[in-house]
């Protein structure tokens, strides 16, 4: 199946490429991890691929600076790339806030049934052995030297996913492959994690993310994976005009800088969890967006990144709503 | 009731009976300004003593007395007029039910034939549960002394089969008599005051 | 930075709860500061001379004042440091009066909480960067909306002032309520006699430009340069060519429009010209009425018309004026008294408001100044007056007292009595608000020359019995139930805020309270002004007011212009956003959100777009500041290093 | 079928008991199911209310207890009065500082459930449309006055139905019938509510101005929507008139004898023949009767 | 009745030793809250001292990172104050900032800190009485809750906490 999709989709890409400035897709770097790549060249069409290794969310390389910096001319060629559901949703939001417009990317949608953390993988095998790695029937197989592996993809899939509602793409030029039905439908299932947190006491909140955030080296890998960080260098976890954090290392200026980050999210966020992935320290930073897109959703009614129209809820208000 | 042509207003003024009045009623006194509208729209203003406009003057100048011993509260049929068409949104039946109230503890009624029918309603109901209309109408008449109250109407209703010779009761009067006893026993277990949780259904209008 | 730090005593308003003096000397402890004394009374003037002095000798860069709110003499301390050659910006103030020694009488806690304060303030000032102002252009005309006698009255200031003034009406004439009354209190004067000649006036200065049946389509702009759209609402005549002939009107088929100068009494022609003295003297047509317009045969107007004014294809127009200053007269509406079901909800013909009455006994009204009753046109004999119909009275949401009724009552009861010696008035009160100038004299004139039946106390129904209304009320004087059959009954129906008063407000950006009236700047020292630069209020818009005070209004807001229209330039606010441009990533959100529209692209070499503020339209309210993801855009005097900086002194 | 609890209250169990007979029939003919409540007990009425708040919520409180337990979520009652009181139970319910008092007493909580008239569930489950369709024997030609009495809309804030000041739904109801519904100014008046008893004159005087208020406005009959009002109109009338020296022969009935009659039901069944003053005048079919329908209205 | 004056109903007893060196910081628009703390300090309405007040143009200059460094550094509490809704004397600043005040209020607790440490209020210029009001009874709530623990780590006290994430 897997197979059928990705000959689709090399099909489309061809017939496509020749209207295109670039496109923008995933390739299979190792056998459990997949690595972005930029294609201008028809031949090398054949390297893309698709499927649970692709985590990657690719819209924030469209917005990134100096791109960003540079507008593109009026009679600049679309670019092509490839997306999830969640990370159509980064498209969306995108879309919404004006950095990219809708007519400068072609877009083929991928349903996605969820993808592999490779984190969770290492508590099943050393990953230095593993030969090649293959989904079949929502079971993940490997081959290490010495044998085969089979686990449910159930128990390696990565955290974003477990309450995924959106996993075909909710933006898309072509669709490549059948959708999927999603896991979770609605707020009670799709933040699970953080209702369990919500439900400790206070200082155990505390104390988790002490301890949680103690780790954070500041390498801000998070916020430069994050494809709605657009302010990148600018960011004023850096900057001294203003200077709202200094070089301390101490658990207070990590707090601030995760609150800067989540609050520059409110109401943007859309849940692609590139943060989290990235993160070197393997902190939940995910979690935290996940609380304020929780808000969102229950005070105002709004998900970020499905209605290209709508504008972001902080950006706007209601002079009627009094108990908001 | 006796009017007087010069009211002391200090040494008169029970400031005690103004927070009981409002407390109780849950409406706010000092909102009315005398507008009439009340004294207006009452049908019964013609029986009363002092005009129900009068009795909210007489509230507002803490004149227990005159109030709890009138006519006016125990004449008022509770039919919201007065209520409906307040420009301040007082709730004035509500204040007249409480004055009738306040009148019954501290035994001022000063109407006892309608007092008298009170009880004898209540305590039908206590007894059977129902109200026996048949049956409360002469024990009335026995108490209020006033014998041939209706009896005119007998004939005619006994012609169209309306009376009834035989209370209809509840089953679990028991229930019903349980009431009466825990609300009794509340209302008087604090000096004759009401419970301190007893405000009235409106704490805010 | 070298910073001072003066420490005002306030005689013992501050010195009495804190100790200034620890205050001095702790402050001379803190970054910066090089100089640091208290004073008795710093803002007299040798306090004044006594910071220029330190700021000379001690070459000071910054100074910080522990007085008083800022509210009260920032401004004042500004002066005197700009005096000594400092930037006004370089100043700060600690409240240690209104937040400190006023609040509390603990010493030791007040001293140590002032300690803070200064503390705060110094912290902030070594943030603060001189700013200046730049002067702008002042465009010289007055824009006046609403053309009622509020109105009319500044328009005529200014315009006499040799301003030019463009006046926006809504309705089809000008003149306002007061064109609708027969005469006025407490003279009897003719309303028409002495606001007529002040219409033509209108029309005939040069230097005033006329919009009627217009409304404000939109306002941008400040102080001095304000841009103001006005939507021509369509009349389907063209005005340019109506001569006011009333030719139209008297061939016009369609006999039963609402007659809307006449309050629904009697009816109008679909094509219409509301009275004879009418300014502008122009038809218009009510498009619901017209049979031409409504699909049917007809186009008698438009045959008739000598000079073909009639234009059924006319479309509404916007047109665009340049202003400096606004003076908002949009007057009042009169409450609908449908809300008391108890006096038949608008059921009864015969039961009618003050206005309707205005226009029966007013000449050029339904009935040429013969008083009949509406339902059967019959003299009436008994006539009963109602005051306080949605005036104080919250259980309709209007608790305010209208402040004109009681006159307007005793008035038409008078003129009642002179059209018809035979009959009797009986006013319903429940106070008597009289306070003008021989307005209580004229009440008493009622009573005693006219023998009007003044009864103390609402009425609680009113209904129908035959052919009278039976009015059952009270008299709280006598303590009685009172009951009057009358054969007219005119509810003294009270003033509430002008319809869409609030979506103008939106416009105009100034407040309005919960009943829509405009909000003054100061109730007592402002009353003409808001709090919006450049726009001012005149007449019952700001809350319920006669003709004389209306009139004042008018002409003071018309001072008010012609003081700000005495400078070529103003100053601009220099505590607004700047850009740096930098660190703005172009995301456009400060543009999203600015409430003023005072944030725009603009393009750099190589089409890389920035956000720019336009300093002038600026309030300085920092939300773009707050919403900046970078924090590229900063309100100067309240950046974040600013009040990073205060925080910072209170999370050591 | 909308199922609906039924308190009756001790009046139509007595002397309106002809109330209870119509109602039953004309809410069983527009497909509403009562359901009479249980082992109900007598709401305690003003005596009760003026005795202490919480006697009079407690036993009105009862009987809607009973009702949710069934669950019925609402309840109506033909009788004014008595839907007060059941209103009342509610409100005591809903006040933090009663609440536990009261539950204590009445075993659970009843503030959900929603307490109708008469008048408002034939006004809002049936309306004066489907009404008007199902009329057999209009009523055309013959003029009625609507009375409501004080109770029914007032205060507004608590009856949440129909205009206080000037309700017409009552109004609408008899225009479906056909007949003629003058603009009545008395609607809401009160007639003398419980002192048919205890004050005679004043039930004189009260009632007797609606009947004279009726006869002026050429009424022939008196709809009322109240036991209370009905038997001081009706079976007081010649107390009435005796007090008046007067001669007022105004049949009053109840809306849903009226209603009952509307839709060809027999008048015995209705218990037209129970009422004091004979309301026989209604039963003439005046449909034919040109000049009758021209004057009506 | 005249229980009614606010100058006689005695806040908290204002001793040094109740105080527990507590801070609030309180940030107050130019127009309408700033104006009312002056109001209620020119009528002698007296307040508890641990409020210090940091004058901002309007409600919609916060940003609710301001009240983020306050608490996370170990401020006490935080309260904001403005214009009433559509008072908002740049006409919706206090908009912007209700709905961004009230998401961040919902927020705070989830990162385990006290959101009873935060208020937000309106409060016009000419409510003196109001001020009070809140002042007092913020700064109670401040004093129930105690000094503020801020997410400082004390030494030798890392909790390991389970984070029960699949």
């Amino acid at each position: 199946m897997l197979e059928t999709d990705r000959n689709q989709l090399h099909k489309c890409v061809e017939e496509a490429l020749p209207e295109l400035d670039m496109m923008i897709g995933w390739t299979r770097c190792d056998p459990l991890q997949t690595t972005p790549v930029f294609i201008r060249d028809a031949k090398s069409i054949s390297s893309l691929t698709l499927g649970p290794f692709c985590s990657q969310n690719l819209a924030g390389y469209l917005v990134k600076p100096p791109a960003l910096d540079a507008p593109p001319k009026p009679d600049a060629k679309p670019i092509g790339i490839c997306v999830k559901g969640c990370d159509s949703r980064s498209l969306v939001a995108l879309i919404q806030e004006k950095f990219i417009t809708r007519q400068r990317v072609r877009i083929f949608g991928i349903p996605c049934g969820g993808t592999v953390d490779w984190r969770k993988v290492a508590r099943h095998v050393e990953l230095g052995s593993v030969k090649s790695a293959d989904v079949q029937d929502r079971v993940l197989v490997i081959e290490d030297s010495t044998t085969t592996h089979r686990i449910a993809l159930e128990e390696v899939l990565s955290r974003k996913c477990l309450g995924c509602r959106h996993p075909n793409p909710v933006i898309s030029d072509v669709l490549i492959g059948a959708e999927v039905s999603p896991r979770s439908t609605g707020m009670e299932t799709s933040y699970r994690d953080v209702d369990e947190l919500d439900a400790k006491p206070l200082e155990e909140r505390l104390a988790f993310w002490q301890s949680e955030l103690d780790r954070c080296i500041r390498c801000y890998a998070c916020r430069n994976a994050c494809p709605l960080c657009v302010c990148q260098d600018r960011c004023i976890v850096e900057t001294r005009e203003p200077r709202w954090l200094t070089q301390h290392v101490g658990v207070p200026e990590k707090f601030l800088f995760h609150f800067i980050h989540a609050m520059h999210l409110a109401g943007r966020c859309t849940g692609c969890g590139e943060c989290e992935r990235v993160c070197p320290m393997d902190i939940p930073v995910t979690l935290i967006k996940e609380k304020l897109n929780k808000i969102m959703e229950e005070m105002l009614g709004y998900s970020a990144g499905l209605d290209p129209e709508a504008v972001p809820p902080l950006l706007t208000f209601n002079p009627g709503e009094t108990e908001i | 009731m006796e009017r007087t042509n010069t009211l002391s207003i200090q040494q008169s003024r029970d400031s005690e009976f103004i927070r009981e009045v409002e407390e109780e009623s849950g409406q706010s006194v000092s909102k009315c300004y005398q507008c009439g509208n009340c004294m207006a729209s009452c049908v019964y203003t013609f029986a009363y003593d002092y005009p129900v406009t009068q009795i909210m003057r007489l509230i507002q100048l803490g004149q227990r007395d005159s109030v709890l011993k009138s006519d006016a509260i125990w004449l008022c049929a509770n039919c919201q007029a007065c209520t409906t068409r307040c420009p301040n949104n007082i709730d004035v039946a509500q204040v007249m039910e409480t004055l009738r109230i306040m009148s019954r503890k501290e035994h001022t009624v000063s109407q006892p034939d309608i007092q008298a029918f009170y009880d004898e309603f209540l305590r039908s109901v206590k007894t059977f549960g129902r109200v026996f209309e048949t049956g409360l109408l002469p024990v009335y008449n026995f108490r209020a002394k006033k014998p041939f109250t209706d009896l005119d109407l007998a004939p005619r209703l006994l012609k169209k089969g309306k009376l009834t010779f035989f209370p209809a009761m509840v089953k679990k009067r028991q229930k019903i008599a349980e009431i009466f006893e825990v609300v009794k026993r509340d209302r008087f277990s604090k000096d004759g005051k009401t419970r301190p949780e007893a405000h009235s259904a409106k704490t805010d209008s | 930075m070298r910073i001072g730090v003066f420490v005002c005593n306030c005689g013992t308003n501050i010195a009495g709860t804190v100790d200034t003096k620890k205050v001095a000397a702790e402050a001379l402890g803190f970054a910066d500061v090089v100089y640091a004394t208290n004073y008795m009374y710093t803002c007299s003037e040798p306090g004044q001379q006594e910071i220029q002095r330190a700021i000379a000798e001690q070459g000071l860069q910054g100074v910080v004042v522990a007085a008083c709110s800022p509210r009260m003499h920032e401004p004042t301390f500004r002066r005197a440091v700009e005096k000594a050659g400092l930037n006004r910006y370089m100043f700060e103030m600690a409240n240690i009066r209104e937040h400190v020694s006023w609040i509390g009488n603990d010493r030791e806690a007040n001293t140590s909480k002032a300690i803070d304060l200064v503390r705060m303030a110094v912290a902030k000032l070594r943030f603060n960067a001189p700013l200046f102002s730049s002067k702008m252009p002042v465009n010289k005309r007055l824009l006046v909306i609403g053309g009622g006698v509020a109105g009319i009255q500044a328009a005529l200031d200014c315009a006499d002032g040799g301003m030019d003034v463009v006046m926006v009406e809504r309705q089809q004439y000008i003149g306002g309520k007061m064109a609708k009354l027969d005469k006025t209190f407490p003279t009897i004067d003719c309303s028409s006699c002495i606001l007529g000649p002040k219409m033509v006036d209108v029309a005939q200065k040069e230097n005033i430009t006329l919009y009627a049946a217009s409304e404000i389509e939109s306002i941008s702009g400040y102080i001095g340069n304000f841009t103001v759209e006005i939507r021509k609402k369509t009349t389907f005549v063209n005005w340019e060519a109506c001569t006011g002939c009333g030719a139209c009107m008297e061939k016009c088929p369609s006999k039963k429009a609402a007659d809307y100068f006449n309050e629904g009494l009697g009816a109008a022609r679909a094509i219409n010209i509301p009275f004879p003295q009418a300014i502008p003297k122009k038809a218009m047509i009510d498009a619901a009425y017209c049979r031409q317009l409504n699909g049917k045969k007809c186009g008698v107007c438009a045959k008739i018309c000598p000079v073909k004014a009639i234009d059924f294809e006319m479309k509404d127009e916007i047109v665009t004026e340049k202003v400096g200053a606004i003076i908002v007269a949009t007057g009042y509406d009169l409450f609908d008294h449908a809300v008391y079901g108890e006096y038949g909800g608008g059921r009864y013909p015969d039961v009618i408001s003050g206005l309707q009455y205005e226009r029966i006994l007013s000449a050029s009204g339904p009935f040429g100044g013969h008083i009949r009753r509406p339902s059967d046109g019959k003299e009436p004999k008994e006539i009963v007056f109602i005051s306080c119909v949605g005036s104080r009275d919250a259980s309709v949401g209007r608790p305010y007292c209208s402040g004109i009724c009681c006159m307007y009552i005793a008035k038409q009861a008078i003129l009642t009595r002179d059209h018809l010696p035979e009959s009797n008035s009986y006013v319903f009160y429940m106070d008597i608000r009289s306070p003008g100038k021989n307005y209580d004299e004229f009440v008493r004139r009622a009573q005693e020359e006219y023998g009007v039946q003044y009864i103390r106390g609402r009425v609680g129904k009113i209904y129908r019995r035959g052919e009278r209304m039976v009015v059952q009320g009270a008299d709280t004087l006598l303590g009685v139930q009172v009951e009057v059959e009358a054969d007219l009954v005119v509810l003294a129906t009270g003033v509430e805020s002008s319809l869409g008063a609030g979506e103008l407000a939106e416009k105009l950006r100034i407040s309005y309270d919960q009943y829509g009236f405009y909000m003054e700047s100061h109730p007592k020292l402002r009353p003409v002004e808001t709090n919006t630069a450049g726009v001012y209020l005149a007449g019952a818009c700001q809350g319920p007011k006669d003709i004389p005070s209306s009139v004042a209004q008018g002409s003071a807001a018309a001072s008010k212009v012609q003081s700000l229209f005495a400078h070529d330039t103003i100053e601009t606010n220099p505590q607004v956003a700047l850009v740096n441009e930098r660190n703005c990533i172009a995301c456009g959100k400060c543009i999203q959100v600015c409430p003023f529209g005072a944030i725009q692209w603009k393009e750099l070499r190589g089409g890389i777009k920035k956000a720019e503020v336009l300093a002038s339209v600026c309030q300085g309210c920092g939300v773009c500041n707050a919403t900046c993801p970078p924090k590229a855009i900063q309100l100067q005097h309240a950046t974040d290093n600013q009040i990073l900086a205060e925080v910072n002194e209170l999370c050591a | 079928m909308k199922r609906v609890a039924y308190y009756k209250g001790c009046s139509l169990e007595g002397l309106a008991a002809e109330y209870d007979r119509s109602t039953r029939l004309v809410c069983e003919a527009f497909g509403i199911e009562l359901v009479e409540i249980p082992d109900w007990n007598c709401c305690g009425s003003t005596p009760a209310h003026s005795y202490d708040p919480l006697l009079s919520a407690a036993l009105a409180g009862r009987n809607l207890a009973i009702a949710a337990d069934q669950g019925c979520e609402m309840v109506m009652s033909p009788c004014p009065g008595c839907l007060k009181s059941l209103k009342g139970a509610q409100e005591t319910c809903e006040d933090p500082k009663l609440r536990k008092p009261f539950v204590d007493l009445v075993g659970r909580d009843v503030d959900g459930m929603k307490t109708v008239s008469l008048l408002q569930l034939l006004y809002e489950e049936v309306g004066p449309e489907a009404l008007q369709k199902a009329v057999r024997r209009p009523l055309t030609g013959h003029t009625l006055i609507p009375y409501y009495g004080c109770l029914l809309t007032r205060p507004a804030q608590k009856a949440k139905f129909d205009d206080p000041e000037n309700p017409v739904s009552l109004d609408r109801l008899l225009e479906a019938t056909g007949a003629a519904v003058p603009d009545f100014p008395y609607k809401t008046e009160c007639c003398g509510a419980t002192y048919g008893v205890t004050r005679n004159d004043f039930v004189g005087r009260l009632s007797g101005r609606i009947l004279d208020m009726a006869e002026r406005l050429g009424g022939e009959a008196i709809v009322v929507a109240c036991p209370l009002c009905q038997q001081n109109l009706d079976m007081r009338q010649d107390q009435i008139n005796k007090y008046r020296s007067s001669a007022f022969h105004l049949p009053v009935p109840y809306i849903s004898q009226v209603l009952g009659l509307a839709l060809g039901m027999s008048p015995k069944m209705l218990g037209l023949d129970k009422l004091c003053v004979s309301p026989d005048i209604l039963l003439e079919d005046r449909t034919q009767d040109r000049e009758a329908q021209g004057s009506a209205g | 009745m005249t229980d009614s004056n606010p100058r006689s109903s005695a806040p908290a007893e204002d001793t040094a030793a109740n105080r527990q060196g507590i801070k609030i910081v309180g940030f107050l628009c130019n127009w309408c809250s700033y104006g009312g703390a002056d109001t209620a300090g020119v009528c002698r309405f007296k307040q508890p001292t641990d409020l210090r007040v940091v004058r901002i143009p309007c409600t919609g200059r916060m940003d609710p990172l301001f009240i983020a460094k306050s608490l996370i550094y170990g401020v006490d509490g935080v309260l904001v104050s403005g214009c009433h809704p559509r008072d908002c004397h740049y006409a919706v600043g206090n908009f912007y900032a209700r709905r961004r005040m009230e998401a961040f209020k919902a927020f705070l607790p989830f990162m385990g800190i006290d959101t009873r440490r935060f208020k937000y209020t309106w409060v016009s210029a000419s409510e003196g009485q109001q001020w009070q009001k809140v002042v007092t009874e913020f700064s109670e709530q401040i004093h129930m809750l105690g000094p503020n623990p801020g997410v400082e780590l004390r030494s030798g006290e890392i909790l390991k906490v389970s984070s029960g994430l699949k």
